[in-house]
């Protein structure tokens, strides 16, 4: 019981301590890829404070959605990530939210985000909320028909039952998990903003998406919201990571070994994930905003294929 | 049982009395707090009737030899939960609102009388009095749509609303003459027993889902809810939406499920179409809306779609056998009905009141009034998220429940559910996140960025009945979200009345978790998902503001230029721009024409968006050019010379004669 | 005297008299001019009242004595000489109207006498022939008294036509043995309201109108009604 | 207590003598209103005491009714005609000599119908509904416009056919009689046709029904002999208007009711029914049509009349218990529902001082109980509760669906397609800015909301003792 509270807790604090240094992560690969030297990996921990230290400026006109937003944001986006399984599955709480949930968690941060987008009423806060609502549209029903397939091969949409069967079930190679996977792919980049949907780094007016919501923020408010990208950008490596390898995932918190075991598992797969991110990163260019639905919809139209499969006929 | 046949009377009561106090001031009160006390009356009889047996009773009126049929059963009671709950809540609402009313006489008499003829139906156990009930419902209906008679487009709304009412009726006409068989018998007990044949059943399904298809606004029977909700005073436009698309929801699950009996699977297959259909279609109507209550009403119509996907889920679950799926699927309509109730009726208070405070329905002329009217503001956020479908509110744990419906059972042998199911999950999920798309834009364009206009900045916060009745709505929202497994637990007598199984019990769990099927399948906590949040929120502020200094407030940034103009920030129309590029082009031929004149000309530029509605120029316009047509022609029938007419007595003379002869 | 036996002299001549006005009948379609159509009804009416004569005798029915007379002195004098008077007032014993050619007509009349007689075939015949035939030649009477209303455009000649009509009715009312009174009585009745309102009417209409043309009432108007 | 039939025949002709000589109209009005009155609390005794069967006179349930009906809608209609004329006077369309005129025609029309309805010959009921004709198209031509006369002149010689016709057929049935029953009165009588029908030759048996449909199908007002209707309920004075299509087409309904019952009675002839069937549907469906282009108020509810006949015919060519119980109750509910129409839009066209549905609109704001009133009448038409007409509409329908779905399938079109013709223009008349004068007329809306408050309560309850008398009716239609 315990052990039990405790090792969620372990869970919590590990996906929130480690999200900063993923994104550091990620930015060190692509910097090396570019031959340069970057900044260290530790570097998004000092933004985080500096930003922290400094006072939050904001608009005449900003309501208290505008104040309340960022903060909603980072809790949603943080309890989605806890309930994702890293080094063990069906921790404490891990019940009381399934995949659906969480998908449908980040779907509450995205709305309270582009709402504080609009607050101010400037043109690019506009801008932003409009174009990450119209990503969003078509990115969540992706989502879901990723859900779908996952669910119907492990009977389930509890991700700490999805390892499992991934783990011990005879699952086998599947077309439609292939198919899921690469949507799921798809969708992680459109969700967490980065190149080819939209450009985490750039602060070039009429490509921003993601950038231009958040505009008008400044201190702790930019802060929290920086820390909660981290932790989306975290939480979908470890989602992927706990569907489609869930290699060294202890079956359940109780014996440290195992737990030890999953952890360092887990780490591996997080750094892989982050490396390889980078690389893609590098390697593709950004689209044009309105080449983004096709994209997307290329994602939606796999999901549902792939779902599509698993009703006809079973064992694909 | 007793209570509500006490409480309709009372209500017609309320009418005649509306018609004598109408002008008085007193009158609102009397009549708007009367519907109040009686519509509670009416949510306690439901909530007995879903725990205590059926009860019957039998009134000397309508056709004696059938008389009029009462019966009170869990289904009915369900749905009275509804009444009550959408009617108070409106009640309430209108007892400030309406002192805004000009013509409260031509709203007064007919508001109580509407609740009463929503009451008939849900009590009616023989096919008189359900029709009756039904088309009172729309008769009354259609008085209070007609109440702002004056204002232009109104009149042709109340024309399209009544016509589609009563072809809705006819077509249940049809079906009930078809399930009473040609001895007429007319009471629900003796169509149970009558078990039609494989085509009659076919027959009846398809009527009667046309019937209630078309009052609850299944596409492409919907044309009528975007013109005759927003004609409407906001209250009863709250009535309409979140109540009488729900009655007729109880006559389709009344007739299919409870009178026919046993269907085929096919019958699921149609209504899972249609129910995505209606789904998509109407959150993208929703998408592309200026007016903010006709954005209400679209939205409704998308909400009708995810009830009539469960719907469609169970008939296919029952005619397959797999009872459990049926219940559950059954439960989650049936759940998403209440929900929608709920937040439906309260945006649309938040219209009324917005509407009020601004003297208008065009969302282009807002903005900004979260500073205006805070409470109005948070009670219409808290139902945007939840219609929105997001955690932890209401509107998430139904949505989420239907798609485990869909999730639970993949081993079809009918190729037809194998492919319409799923597609059927893609397009609640499509039309969840548009739905998500849309309020974001509702909310922001009204409530946030800054007044578009003169009477947005002087728009102040309404009354406080209003504003109660909306924050009750609210707090329901929550309450329903984070204990979902009250309303299913509530629910499950209706599923096993009609599909004899139900959902497992969901209290039991100490955590109040829900779990369809079994916790390792699939599982949610409303509860815990809100603490955790709730908790972490508290947790980070606490921590962040020991950490970091305060706040100032400053000028826009907004990339350093920013711009006093209001018309710089972004409109309704620009935020659903990318999402019309990317849907409307293919769905509703949107189209925009841009003129943008040279430099140094200084015409301003302007921008002219098309979208065209398919079912209507595909559908009615046609049907309507038809009969212009039919009805031109027939015109020249008269004012012929009377040596025409008498031809025509001639013709008929010798045409029967010679028919005479042919027979003998 | 009862029943009188088929074949005898009476059934021939009550046969030839109601053949007769069948032919005075094709005689009124083909007349095209007003005043000679009126002569030509003055003599549809007499060969009526002949018959009726001769019903009465045979059905030894005094009665009907009365009818015939009534038809003889309203049909065939009194109203064709009232209309003949209007039709010189009006300057209208100039005009010749029909309407499709009278051949065509003359062909729809024998069509409708076929009918007529087509229509009667199966009546059982143990309603006694006499009966049996008047009514199959009155029925083709009504019939030709119906096309010539249809057939004409003169408010005159539409009179005469209904006349026609009605000495067909009559012709089957006096044919059926033993019809009470009331009935002869109520068709004369009639017909005399009958005329009488259509001579108040042609009065009135000639005042208002400068012709009695009725397809000059119903002109067609602007805009709907 | 006098013999109350012979008293309900001979009032109105007395009422009429002394109504023709008296002067002053308002003591004129007062007498029509009185007779009527009359008659009504006669018709009410014969429920009472029924007088045996006699050779001329008949008083069974199906007739008792028909004269209940016409009796007491005769009276309201004299009631409202009251307020209706007054206003003519000052207006100057009528002079006190028309009203002599108008009142005693009045009269006499009633006692033809009355006539009609009782007697037990069907000899004396052609003359009487001749003699209802006759009076009815005096009464069209009452204002001398060149409308008026031609609408009078058309109906005129419409009808006159019409009534030959029936005539014709009327002797066809006495032939068909004669070799059963005998030669002489005995023949014409109701009572014996009943029955004897069975034995009767049904080869002229249906000869004459063809000619009888006709005929009185002309006075019913069955498309394709419809053409007089719409004239004379536009033409005509609006009294006028409410009594054609409150009681005359009634009658010539009965009368074709009896004649039907004589023909389901003999096995061999053909069934009336199709042919009813036929015509109802094809009534209901061509005025259904024509309602759309009206622009004329009094007009547009004339065509209604023709479609509601269709349902009629239609619901008694079904036939069987629930059939002839919806005709029955629908032509009731009908009667009762057109004629408060009509009292209201009488005294509409008397305020606007035009018939054109343009220059009226805002009734509800400008005059609320006319323009609620309209509502009422033209909602509880259309067959929506809580009136009468949609009880009857109910069973029509739902009867009809079960047997012959085909027909059920047409007849709920042509509803709607009545239903889509009128709303649009109630919503003109009734709601919409006020349009043309608002002066008030001295209206009296008792009439027009007794009717309505009956039809409501039909809605909702029906008495148990008329049900079961409807039904026995019913179960004579066969």
């Amino acid at each position: 019981m315990i052990y039990g509270f405790l090792a969620q807790l372990v869970q919590m604090t590990l996906i929130l301590v480690l999200s900063p240094l993923l994104t550091g992560l990620v930015r060190k690969v692509k910097a090396r890829l570019q031959r340069r030297r970057g900044p260290s990996v530790l570097q998004p921990y000092r933004d985080l404070r500096r930003l922290l230290g400094k006072e939050a400026v904001i608009a005449d006109n900003a309501s208290w959605l505008f104040r309340v937003a960022p903060y909603f944001v980072f809790a949603a986006t943080w309890v989605a990530a806890a309930l994702v399984p890293t080094f063990a599955a069906n921790l404490m709480f891990s019940w009381s939210g399934d995949l659906i949930a969480i998908t449908a968690l980040l779907g509450s941060a995205r709305f309270a985000m582009a709402l504080a987008g609009m607050d101010i009423g400037t043109s690019f806060g506009g801008i932003g909320s409009s174009r990450e609502m119209m990503i969003a549209s078509l990115a969540e029903p992706a989502m879901l028909m990723i859900v779908f397939t996952v669910a119907l091969i492990a009977g389930s949409t509890q991700l700490s039952t999805i390892a499992e069967t991934m783990l011990n079930g005879h699952v086998g190679l599947r077309v439609s998990l292939a198919l899921a996977l690469i949507a799921l792919i798809i969708v992680a980049m459109a969700e967490n903003g980065r190149v080819p949907v939209d450009n985490p780094a750039t602060h070039l007016e009429l490509t921003m998406v993601h950038e231009a919501m958040v505009l008008e923020y400044s201190g702790r408010h930019l802060a929290m919201i920086e820390l909660a990208a981290a932790l989306k950008l975290t939480l979908y490596i470890a989602m992927i990571a706990c569907v489609f390898a869930p290699l060294g995932m202890a079956s359940g918190p109780g014996e440290i070994g195992a737990d030890a075991i999953g952890a360092m598992a887990w780490l591996g797969k997080m750094a892989a994930g982050g490396v390889l991110l980078g690389v893609a990163e590098t390697s593709v260019a950004k689209m044009r905003v309105f080449r983004v639905p096709n994209f997307l919809g290329a994602a939606l139209m796999l999901g549902l294929l792939g779902v599509l499969l698993l009703f006809v006929s079973r064992g694909m | 049982m007793t209570e509500v046949v006490s409480i309709v009377p009372a209500l017609f009561v309320l009418a005649l009395a509306g018609v004598l106090t109408a002008r008085l001031p007193a009158g609102r009160v009397l009549i708007y707090g009367g519907s109040l006390v009686l519509c509670a009356g009416l949510l306690l009889a439901g909530f007995d009737a879903l725990t205590s047996p059926v009860q019957h009773l039998r009134l000397p009126l309508g056709l004696p030899w059938i008389g009029t049929n009462l019966r009170l059963d869990a289904l009915s009671g369900f749905f009275l939960i509804i009444l009550g709950l959408g009617g108070g809540g409106a009640s309430l609402f209108a007892l400030g609102y309406g002192r805004h009313e000009h013509h409260p006489e031509r709203v007064l008499p007919f508001f109580p009388a509407f609740l009463a003829a929503m009451a008939i139906v849900l009590v009616a156990d023989d096919a008189f009095t359900f029709l009756f009930g039904w088309e009172l419902m729309s008769l009354t209906s259609w008085a209070l749509v007609m109440a702002h008679h004056g204002e232009a487009g109104n009149a042709r709304a109340g024309f399209v609303y009544l016509i589609m009412a009563t072809f809705s009726g006819l077509a249940l006409l049809l079906a009930f003459g078809m399930l009473a068989g040609p001895l007429g018998g007319y009471a629900f007990d003796s169509m149970r027993a009558a078990h039609p044949g494989m085509g009659t059943a076919a027959v009846i399904l398809v009527v009667a889902l046309i019937g209630a298809g078309s009052k609850a606004g299944l596409v492409p029977l919907h044309v009528w809810l975007p013109l005759a909700h927003p004609a409407a005073p906001s209250h009863v436009s709250a009535l309409m939406s979140g109540v009488m698309t729900k009655i007729a929801v109880y006559g389709f699950i009344r007739i299919v499920f409870d009178l026919l009996g046993p269907n085929q699977w096919w019958a699921g297959t149609v209504v899972l179409a249609l129910g995505g259909i209606t789904a998509v279609l109407g959150v993208l109507h929703a998408l592309m809306e200026r007016d903010i209550k006709r954005l209400l009403a679209y939205s409704t119509v998308e909400n009708i779609g995810i009830v009539f996907i469960g719907l469609g889920l169970a008939l296919a679950f029952r005619a397959t056998g797999f009872q459990a799926g049926a219940a559950l699927a059954l439960t989650a309509a049936l759940f998403h009905a209440l929900n929608h109730t709920v937040f439906k009726s309260l945006l649309f208070f938040g219209a009324g009141a917005v509407l009020n405070a601004t003297g208008a329905r065009d969302m282009e002329t807002m903005g900004g009034l979260i500073h205006r009217m805070p409470r109005t503001s948070f009670a219409f956020l808290a139902g945007c998220v939840a219609i929105a479908g997001l955690p932890p509110l209401n509107g998430f744990a139904s949505e989420w429940l239907t798609l485990q419906a869909i999730l639970v059972h993949p081993e079809m042998s009918e190729w037809g559910l194998k492919l319409m199911i799923p597609v059927d999950g893609a397009a609640l999920a499509l039309a969840a996140a548009l739905a998500a798309a849309c309020f974001v834009r509702a909310f922001g364009i009204v409530f946030l960025g800054r007044p578009r206009s003169e009477a947005a900045a002087q728009a102040r916060e309404t009354d406080s009945w209003s504003a109660t009745a909306m924050l009750g709505f609210a707090a329901l929202c929550l309450l329903a979200g984070i204990f979902p497994g009250v309303a299913i637990d509530a629910i499950a007598p209706v599923a096993r009345g009609l599909t004899g199984a139900r959902m497992p019990e969901q209290l039991t769990d100490a955590w109040m978790t829900i779990a369809p099927v079994a916790a390792s399948r699939s599982s949610y906590n409303g509860l815990l998902v809100f603490g955790f949040v709730t908790a972490s929120i508290l947790l980070t502020v606490a921590v962040v503001h020991r950490l970091s200094r305060g706040v100032r407030r400053g000028p826009a940034w907004d990339c350093g230029f920013p711009d006093p103009t209001t018309a710089s920030q972004y409109s309704g129309a620009s935020f659903a721009q990318p999402l019309r590029r990317v849907f409307a082009t293919v769905v509703f031929q949107a189209g925009e024409t841009v003129t943008m004149p040279p430099p140094g000309d200084n015409r301003p530029a302007s921008i002219v968006r098309r979208i065209r509605d398919p079912i209507w120029d595909t559908l009615y316009l046609p049907l309507g050019r038809g009969v212009g047509w039919v009805a031109d022609r027939a015109n020249k029938m008269q004012f012929l010379t009377i040596r025409r007419y008498l031809g025509f007595v001639f013709g008929a003379l010798v045409v029967l004669l010679m028919a005479l002869t042919i027979w003998q | 005297m009862g029943l009188v036996a088929p074949h005898g002299l009476s059934f021939d001549v009550a046969h030839m008299l109601a053949g007769g006005l069948v032919l005075v009948s094709f005689m009124m379609l083909y007349q095209d001019r007003l005043t000679a159509l009126l002569h030509v009804l003055a003599l549809h009416a007499f060969v009526l009242a002949l018959s009726v004569a001769w019903q009465a005798y045979i059905q030894d029915a005094p009665h009907l004595y009365i009818a015939a007379g009534i038809a003889l002195v309203f049909k065939a004098m009194l109203v064709p000489y009232a209309l003949r008077r209007m039709v010189f007032q009006m300057g209208l014993h100039r005009e010749i109207e029909t309407v499709g050619g009278v051949g065509i007509t003359m062909l729809a009349g024998i069509a409708l006498v076929a009918l007529s007689l087509e229509v009667m075939l199966p009546v059982t015949a143990h309603t006694d022939p006499v009966a049996r035939e008047d009514i199959a030649l009155a029925l083709s009477v009504v019939l030709i008294g119906l096309l010539m209303m249809v057939t004409r455009r003169n408010a005159i000649s539409q009179v005469v036509g209904f006349m026609s009509l009605e000495n067909g009715i009559n012709l089957a009312a006096t044919g059926a043995r033993g019809m009470p009174l009331v009935v002869e009585i109520s068709v004369a009745f009639s017909v005399l309201i009958a005329f009488i309102v259509i001579g108040v009417f042609l009065f009135r209409i000639r005042e208002r109108f400068d012709t009695i043309d009725v397809s000059a009432l119903d002109r067609s108007r602007g805009g709907q009604r | 207590m006098p013999d109350p039939v012979a008293s309900i025949l001979l009032t109105p002709l007395f009422a009429a003598a002394i109504l023709a000589v008296l002067p002053g109209y308002r003591l004129g009005a007062a007498l029509n209103m009185l007779a009527c009155f009359a008659a009504l609390v006669f018709a009410v005794v014969l429920l009472f005491d029924r007088p045996p069967v006699g050779v001329y006179l008949l008083v069974d349930d199906l007739n008792i009714v028909f004269v209940l009906l016409n009796c007491f809608i005769g009276f309201t209609t004299s009631a409202f005609s009251a307020s209706y004329i007054g206003h003519e006077l000052q207006t100057g369309r009528l002079k006190p000599i028309h009203l002599r005129f108008y009142h005693a025609m009045f009269q006499i029309m009633l006692f033809g119908m009355n006539l009609a309805l009782l007697a037990n010959n069907i000899g004396l009921m052609w003359v009487a509904v001749e003699l209802a004709t006759l009076t009815t198209v005096m009464m069209v031509g009452l204002y001398r416009t060149a409308e008026a006369l031609e609408a009078a002149w058309k109906y005129f010689i419409l009808g006159s056919v019409g009534i030959a016709l029936a005539l014709f057929g009327t002797i066809l049935v006495y032939l068909a009689a004669r070799p059963v029953i005998g030669a002489g009165l005995d023949a014409m009588i109701w009572t014996n046709l009943q029955q004897y029908a069975p034995e009767f030759d049904p080869s002229l048996l249906n000869i004459a029904f063809v000619f009888l449909l006709l005929g009185y199908g002309t006075k019913v007002g069955l498309v394709p002999l419809h053409a007089w209707l719409p004239d004379a309920h536009a033409e005509g004075p609006t009294p006028i208007s409410a009594v054609l299509s409150g009681l005359l087409l009634n009658v010539a309904l009965y009368a074709l009711l009896r004649f039907k019952v004589l023909l389901a009675a003999n096995p061999h002839a053909i069934a009336p029914g199709p042919l009813m069937i036929g015509m109802g549907l094809l009534s209901l469906i061509f005025a259904a049509f024509m309602l759309y282009r009206r622009r004329d108020i009094k007009r547009l509810f004339a065509y209604s009349s023709i479609e509601h006949m269709g349902i009629i015919v239609f619901a008694f060519g079904m036939a069987g218990p629930l059939g002839n119980f919806a005709g029955l109750l629908q032509m009731t509910m009908h009667s009762l529902t057109k004629s408060a129409i009509f009292f209201s839009v009488g005294h509409i066209a008397q305020v606007k001082a035009s018939q054109r549905i343009d220059d009226m609109g805002g009734l509800t704001e400008s005059h609320p109980l006319l323009g609620w009133g309209l509502v009422a009448g033209v909602a509880a038409i259309v067959g929506l509760p809580p009136f009468g007409v949609f009880t009857s509409e109910f069973l029509a329908v739902s009867s009809t669906f079960a047997r012959e779905p085909v027909l059920a399938v047409i007849l709920v079109a042509g509803l709607l397609l009545a239903f889509g013709a009128l709303l649009p223009r109630l919503n003109e008349v009734a709601f919409g800015p006020v349009k043309g004068p608002i002066g008030q007329v001295h209206a009296s809306y008792i009439p027009m909301f007794a009717h309505l408050s009956l039809v409501l309560m039909a809605g909702i309850w029906l008495p148990p003792p008329l049900v079961a008398w409807f039904q026995h009716i019913a179960a004579i239609l066969g």
